[in-house]
């Protein structure tokens, strides 16, 4: 098994549709944002300085065979994998039940709240397809606060000792909300915690959409032709709040910020998209058009999807015990008592 | 949340109380407070945890601590709950008074094994040289919107724990009380705090010393239809459940437990051979959640003084869901003043 | 042990059994003997865990596995218990079956986050996408001598859990019929093996297809003086028990729970209703124990059946002791025995 | 605070009571192992193999100052410590609940079953002494096996971070019972694992005590020196049954334990010795002696020191709660029911 060569050299459709999924993925979250502050959403974490490398790793990977465990913050960056990830990413910041079910064929995990809980999950995943001959490999993506959970290095451990097809890919974004870097590891590099996994480890710069596809592509590679997991340390920073309820100017030096504004992942592959002739002010239109058509569409739809209060009961077991049918019996009763039978 | 306004604190006639000063603050505003207190009191006091230093906590709990007592005292973890706990022991065995927080007590699930493996235990294990007195903060409770594993109201499971103390404050004033008490224990105390409450939950709360004993729980209505027994923001819900069912002619007394372990049991037998009926209300789902030890409870000291079953009113046997299900997967007023009702009307 | 010669089995009527062929087995020969059965009948099934590959599992519950079955399918993990059941979700995920052992229930704290934050909620989570049917297979229980946290009866804890299954076997046909379902369940189930029952609890075991469901409790000694509710190796104490209560001339029922959620509240009910008079025995410290659960059901289902309150023998919330104090800290016949003899005699 | 220069070379009778203390430690080791076939103990795990690597990590710390955890293979091989480690290793296999009872002033955790869990404690405990600037350092013991839990990682990593005057002393002695070191990590060794938290990895031949002694003395330099943590490997095999309980002939390799036997740490060391002028058959005798004599007194004590069953009520809290109070009462009013009121 051996990755699909088209995907080791990007050509210029690549390129561009790279750059209208980073502008769509920052776009749509900050649409998550305002929708938040209008009080229809709840908390959610902006991705501004991430979209270079949600969107470069994405590149990397077969959407038909390869799948994605995201933390939190990459969801709308995520869209190769289909636009149905985007109505499921709305779906999930307004507090609807179905935003975390990715339906079939979607092969993107939903988002993960419970840090690094993931990276196991993909670590078994990853080893079920290997012993079972399926094509693909496991991308997780993991922030550098997360990789100080045990639940990273027990992963990486198990993943180093089966050899398994996956890809750990840590977000190195400079903060774990208020937490920089330099309280969260006095290691040289996230990278340098593979060696203790025996696995390779690579880091890369994460502003550098490119960069973040060549590492990922080369990792991809390795893993489907049996050489099992790579990690990649992909260093960025994050460019606003944590989440909608977070306050960064309590901690965020002014000056760093500053000179990570000045490395925009955005603003940079757009300016070299235009040096090569590959973008302009039209096609920047058009893509601004599409984010914002797909974004209104999509909230609207998603403000439509209706959702019984009953519907809490529904997917705990395959079959309800009798407690759940119970309880479910006492709150229809409870909301006829209420007058709010119609629900 | 504009009924809320001018909930009051019940007067505790156990709480040794400096002077009777006081000043209205919310529940956040307590804890933060009587945290600067105690650090102020004790220099062995040490706050660590995921992001309590300079941002002063994600709900501002840890506020000012950073800058008041410096960055040997007040610390910014890496972000594993394990260690947090696990550093706490050592920290304790050196000598010092550790307050981890855990940022949502969904995430001491993390930390599981230093909690009920070695926190509560290392004192009956050792007979007493390496106690862990260690108080762990963490929020909890719904109502608020917040992504999975923020709400889960875990202390059923806590309770079952040989070793810890479990406090779950109702009032600002308690949340001082019983936080200043917890931080003064030798035993490892877990401090829940419910984020609906923070700010939601006001009152005068004394600005001297205030130490509220663990294992009184507190009349916080008087009634004698029926006892409505909660703990935490429960009790709040009982409140205001109580004043309609005032209008509905009966008469509801609510009893705020405090602490769970150690149980005020003496306060709910007396409560229910008054009332003679009894309804306990608790946002855990309700297989396994505390309330049924309420019941068991009950049911051993005074079961001849029931005129009807026991209710209870409890979150439902799902996982905590989304934003757009929690209201109604919650106890609420409406759920409490009918099972009050229902137990008042029951032979 | 000499009294425990001859334990018979409670014939199961709700069991689907392909033939009426049996042979005598104890409970870790019908445990192996159902993994031996599940892996040849499903290849999807994949057990894994520390030890139990070559070594066959420290109690030999794996034995032969390995050679039978080849690497592949039975897998020593690194000594990692949260990755043992967080890597079991992406099995499951894969399309595999896993089922991952837990050495000792103990250590299942290590894995808590995984276990209730992700195990227990995949299902919900992302409504059956990526369900975890997945059997933790764990042994438990005291009375052996064995270390710190080898023996604590944690399952008033994981009843508290939405989204898990709690199976507590108290025979060796169960231990069989109950395994069986379990690994054919599409749910997430932890199925909790009594130490002190793995050579001690012996009986006929059907060697055809024999599957057990859950959700109903079995009544494993006919009685009409007062129910004893017990499951797992309690049962076993409950049916010594109830033989000295009969020489007393008090005939005890003795009903044998087997899951606890899903729970058989109808026969919970229909015994208290037929004997009047209950007492609930379980291994786990008092406090917060699953036993609070069963009382609080009796209130809700049965109160006005009831001539006497519903009685607990527990362990006592303290933690589990060294070898030379388990003894007494466990309920025994004698406990059980006076606890029964007073709850006939109340009135 | 530097190190006492004194303990950074070691005389000769340093060499011969470190050799006693080797002795010993196998011979407590093998009583317990007797004590529990007899049905006087419960489970226990054999030191053999481990002795020149506790005993030489122990001559490297000073017991005044320093701390010691363990997991709990090492106890016998601690009575640099105290003599009373012995006493309370006996309580603790018999199943006495003084066993765990370390007494002041033993700078000695009691052992940990629940692997791993005490390297948080010893960071924090390093932590603590560190800010409140008292003397001496914090020394871990854990398996090989054991070193794959979240906790080890999460440890060494905040370890890292602080700065904490810590050494984790990982015993690699190629087993954790049936699981050999190939399946627990494809690390190149468990030193490199150090990398992932900014801290010196040190290897040492865990079966020469000497070169133990080295290690730990130069990491116990650089800790009470405020230059931090170090971490180090010490490599040996596991020569007997993981414990009482284990059959050992169902997975080990014979080839590989014999070439293991060929260098037992206690052999090598007592050839040294001999070799050196500085053992003799005299010598071995008294030895010998010392060690059967404290064993037979020791565990006579032991086994002569009551405990009442109400002893379990104790130490829960440092006041009970009336829970416990109640429930003590019932278990007393049971005991002389059953007619042991006596105890
Ligand atoms: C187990 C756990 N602990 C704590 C939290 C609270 N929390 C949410 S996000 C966050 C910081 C995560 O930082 P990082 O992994 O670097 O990701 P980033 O937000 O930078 O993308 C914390 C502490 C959590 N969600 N899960
Ligand atoms: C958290 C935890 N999981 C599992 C066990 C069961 N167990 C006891 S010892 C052991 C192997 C330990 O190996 P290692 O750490 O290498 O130490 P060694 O026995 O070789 O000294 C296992 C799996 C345990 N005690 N604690
Ligand atoms: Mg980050
Ligand atoms: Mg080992």
């Amino acid at each position: 098994m051996t990755a699909p060569a088209a995907s080791d050299r990007l050509d210029d459709d690549d390129l561009t549709e790279m750059l209208t999924e980073m502008i769509g993925a920052r776009f749509f979250s900050n649409r998550a944002f305002n929708l938040q502050r209008q009080g229809r959403a709840g908390t959610n974490a902006p991705i501004d300085g991430n979209e270079g490398v949600v969107v470069g790793a994405a590149r990397a990977l077969d959407p038909a065979t390869d799948w994605v465990l995201p933390q939190y913050r990459e969801p709308p960056g995520l869209l190769r994998f289909g636009e149905e990830v985007l109505r499921r990413y709305f779906l999930y910041i307004v507090g609807h039940p179905a935003g975390s079910h990715m339906p079939e064929p979607l092969r993107v995990w939903p988002p993960q709240i419970s840090l690094a809980t993931q990276i196991p999950h993909a670590v078994g995943q990853a080893w079920g397809m290997h012993v079972q001959q399926q094509e693909g490999v496991v991308l997780v993506f993991f922030g550098d606060g997360a990789s100080s959970e045990g639940d990273f290095y027990e992963a990486g451990n198990l993943a180093g000792v089966l050899g398994v097809p996956v890809i750990f890919m840590c977000v190195n974004n400079g903060w774990a909300i208020s937490t920089p870097v330099s309280r969260q590891t006095a290691a040289g590099s996230f990278a340098d915690k593979a060696r203790a996994f025996g696995m390779p480890g690579v880091r890369v710069d994460g502003t550098d959409v490119m960069a973040v596809y060549e590492a990922t592509a080369a990792a991809r590679r390795r893993a489907a032709d049996g050489e099992g997991p790579t990690m990649i340390e992909a260093v960025t920073y994050r460019l606003g709040p944590h989440t909608t309820a977070d306050d960064p100017t309590r901690y965020v030096p002014p000056d760093e910020l500053e000179a990570a504004l000045a490395r925009d992942p955005v603003v940079r592959f757009r300016e070299e998209l235009r040096s090569r002739g590959l973008w302009d002010d039209d096609r920047e239109e058009r893509a601004a058009a599409w984010a914002r058509d797909l974004a209104d569409r999509t909230v609207a739809e998603v403000e439509a999807t209706p959702v019984a209060p009953t519907d809490m009961f529904d997917h705990v077991f395959a079959e309800p015990t009798p407690a759940l049918v119970e309880q479910r019996e006492s709150l229809v009763e409870h909301l006829a008592r209420v007058g709010r039978s119609d629900v | 949340m504009s009924d809320s306004a001018g909930i009051t604190e019940s007067t505790d006639t156990a709480a040794s109380t400096e002077t009777a000063e006081s000043t209205e603050m919310n529940m956040l505003t307590a804890i933060n407070h009587t945290l600067h207190r105690e650090m102020a009191r004790d220099d062995r006091v040490i706050v660590l945890g995921e992001d309590v230093g300079a941002n002063g906590g994600v709900f501002r709990a840890t506020e000012g601590l950073y800058d008041e007592f410096g960055a040997t005292r007040v610390v910014d973890t890496p972000l594993a709950e394990g260690v947090i706990l696990g550093a706490s022991v050592g920290l304790a065995a050196s000598g010092l008074v550790p307050v981890p927080e855990i940022q949502f007590l969904g995430f001491v699930y993390q930390a599981f094994h230093q909690l009920a493996g070695q926190v509560a235990r290392m004192r009956y294990r050792t007979r007493g040289r390496f106690h862990a007195g260690i108080t762990i903060r963490a929020p909890f409770g719904g109502g608020i919107r917040t992504p999975e594993l923020h709400s889960d109201a875990l202390e059923g499971q806590l309770c079952n724990i040989p070793g810890l103390k479990v406090v779950m404050p109702a009032s600002a004033a308690d949340a001082k009380g019983l936080l200043a008490t917890a931080i003064r224990d030798p035993d490892p105390v877990l401090f829940l705090e419910p984020l609906r409450g923070y700010r939601l939950i006001k009152g005068q709360v004394p600005t001297g010393e205030h130490l509220v004993p663990f294992g009184r729980a507190a009349t916080v209505t008087e009634g004698d239809d029926v006892v409505l027994v909660a703990w935490s923001y429960m009790v709040e819900v009982c409140r205001r459940a109580a004043g309609k069912l005032s209008d509905l002619g009966i008469s509801a007394r609510v009893l705020d437990l405090r602490t769970l372990v150690p149980l005020d049991t003496e306060a709910i037998t007396s409560a229910v051979e008054e009332c003679g009926r009894a309804v306990v209300v608790q946002e855990a789902p309700r297989t396994g959640g505390f309330a049924s030890d309420v019941v068991a409870e009950i049911n051993d000291r005074a079961l001849w003084s029931l005129e009807a079953p026991v209710a209870r009113v409890s979150a439902y046997d799902n996982p905590y869901p989304v934003g757009l299900l929690e209201d109604d997967y919650l106890p609420d007023v409406d759920k409490v003043v009918e099972a009050a009702r229902r137990t008042v009307e029951a032979s």
